[in-house]
């Protein structure tokens, strides 16, 4: 099992800020991940289905989309950060 | 010395830069981050990533004390719902000169505006509410940093 | 807000902070030099030139005023003895953005390190005393605000 | 009559801050002026004597040892500031 966390948009679009789901097979991307959740339709749709507006860390680093997810522990979905 | 802090608290301005004026350097410089209340604007509401906000905000100040001989460097960053008026960041650097001091604070600034994992919801008098969109300006001169 | 002293009188950097943090901008940047107690040295003494100094300092806060919108600049020079630690000028700019900022208070900062003008002497510990030679960096920075 | 003021290491050595001295001709520049002055020996001499060290300003404005002092009022010669 990976963690997925959700902030900004996308947390209030997919209704929760985290959600542990199965481990992706060896060689699945960042990309790969968001385009498998946004089959599942609603909110994650909504928010899911144009990548170009997500931004991406794994395991607390920033990284581009197309990053294989390997053996994270923990990937981040977010809007391009706003800062302080 | 060396201080980050990611808090919902406000902070004493006063407070932050009598220490950093104590560690005898030429130069203090800071930078206060203040929500201003335009268009309607009752709030706003910040958000981060708390497992990569520290440790990411620690990374941008070793980078600064490794370009520019510091004496000191004290970062806070608000979250949570901030009205008009309210502090959201201080940036306060020492150096033995000023250009350093001046230097790295517009550095940090910077960074903190463009690459921190902070989101901004704006909340308005008429009950409306709007993320704030990245800037591509700020994106700008954050990579202008980069050598 | 324009605010100018030149003062014996040491000041209170909160205060005048909380000031320019009123006036609604979203970014004050402030810098205060200090006396750096290296090499010996118990004391600074600053002699200015009083019917010019103010006036001189008036006109490059409108300079930074026209370049920069600014809503507040405050300019604090002291005069007088000095000892280690103890605070020799302050700036401090408010704008709606942070760049504004940060930029006309290292233009104003580099004016009155090098322009303003004020000599300095050094009192060392063991009574020998030494008037501060002109640093030509001082001067091309300064030269470097010229467009 | 014009005022003469002095600062930092010009008025040590020079050993008063201010002095009134009779009206230069049209045509005498600061330079002018500060050769005169160094004629008259001690300290005068000892800072006088090397103007390249020295900075004026005519009616607290700097201006370049070459400029005529005309009608201003006041003369003020120093070294090199140095601050804040």
């Amino acid at each position: 099992m990976i963690t997925i966390v959700y902030f900004a948009w996308v947390r209030e679009s997919i209704g929760h800020d985290e959600e542990r789901v199965e481990r992706p097979a060896p060689g699945v991307t960042v990309a790969d991940l968001i385009a498998q959740l946004a089959t599942r339709g609603g909110g994650y749709a909504q928010v899911l289905s144009d990548p170009a507006k997500l931004r991406a860390a794994i395991d607390q680093r920033f990284v581009p989309l197309d990053t294989v997810i390997g053996d994270a522990k923990e990937v981040a979905l977010f809007p391009p950060v706003t800062g302080g | 010395m060396k201080r980050v802090a990611i808090q919902s608290a406000d902070f004493d301005v006063a407070t932050e830069l009598a220490a950093l004026e104590a560690l005898g350097g030429g130069g203090v410089a800071s930078f206060t981050g203040i929500v201003r209340g335009e268009g309607g604007l009752i709030a706003l509401e910040l958000e981060h990533y708390p497992a990569m906000t520290a440790a990411q905000v620690d990374r941008i100040v070793d980078e600064a004390l490794a370009r520019w001989p510091l004496l000191g460097v004290n970062i806070i960053h608000r979250f949570g719902r901030l009205e008009p008026g309210a502090r959201i960041v201080f940036v306060g650097t020492v150096s033995r000169h000023r250009t350093a001091a001046l230097e790295s604070c517009a550095f940090l600034i910077d960074w903190l505006k463009s690459d921190a994992p902070f989101w901004k919801k704006e909340h308005f008098a008429d009950g409306a509410t709007a993320w704030v969109a990245a800037r591509a300006e700020d994106e700008a001169k954050a990579k202008g940093w980069t050598a």
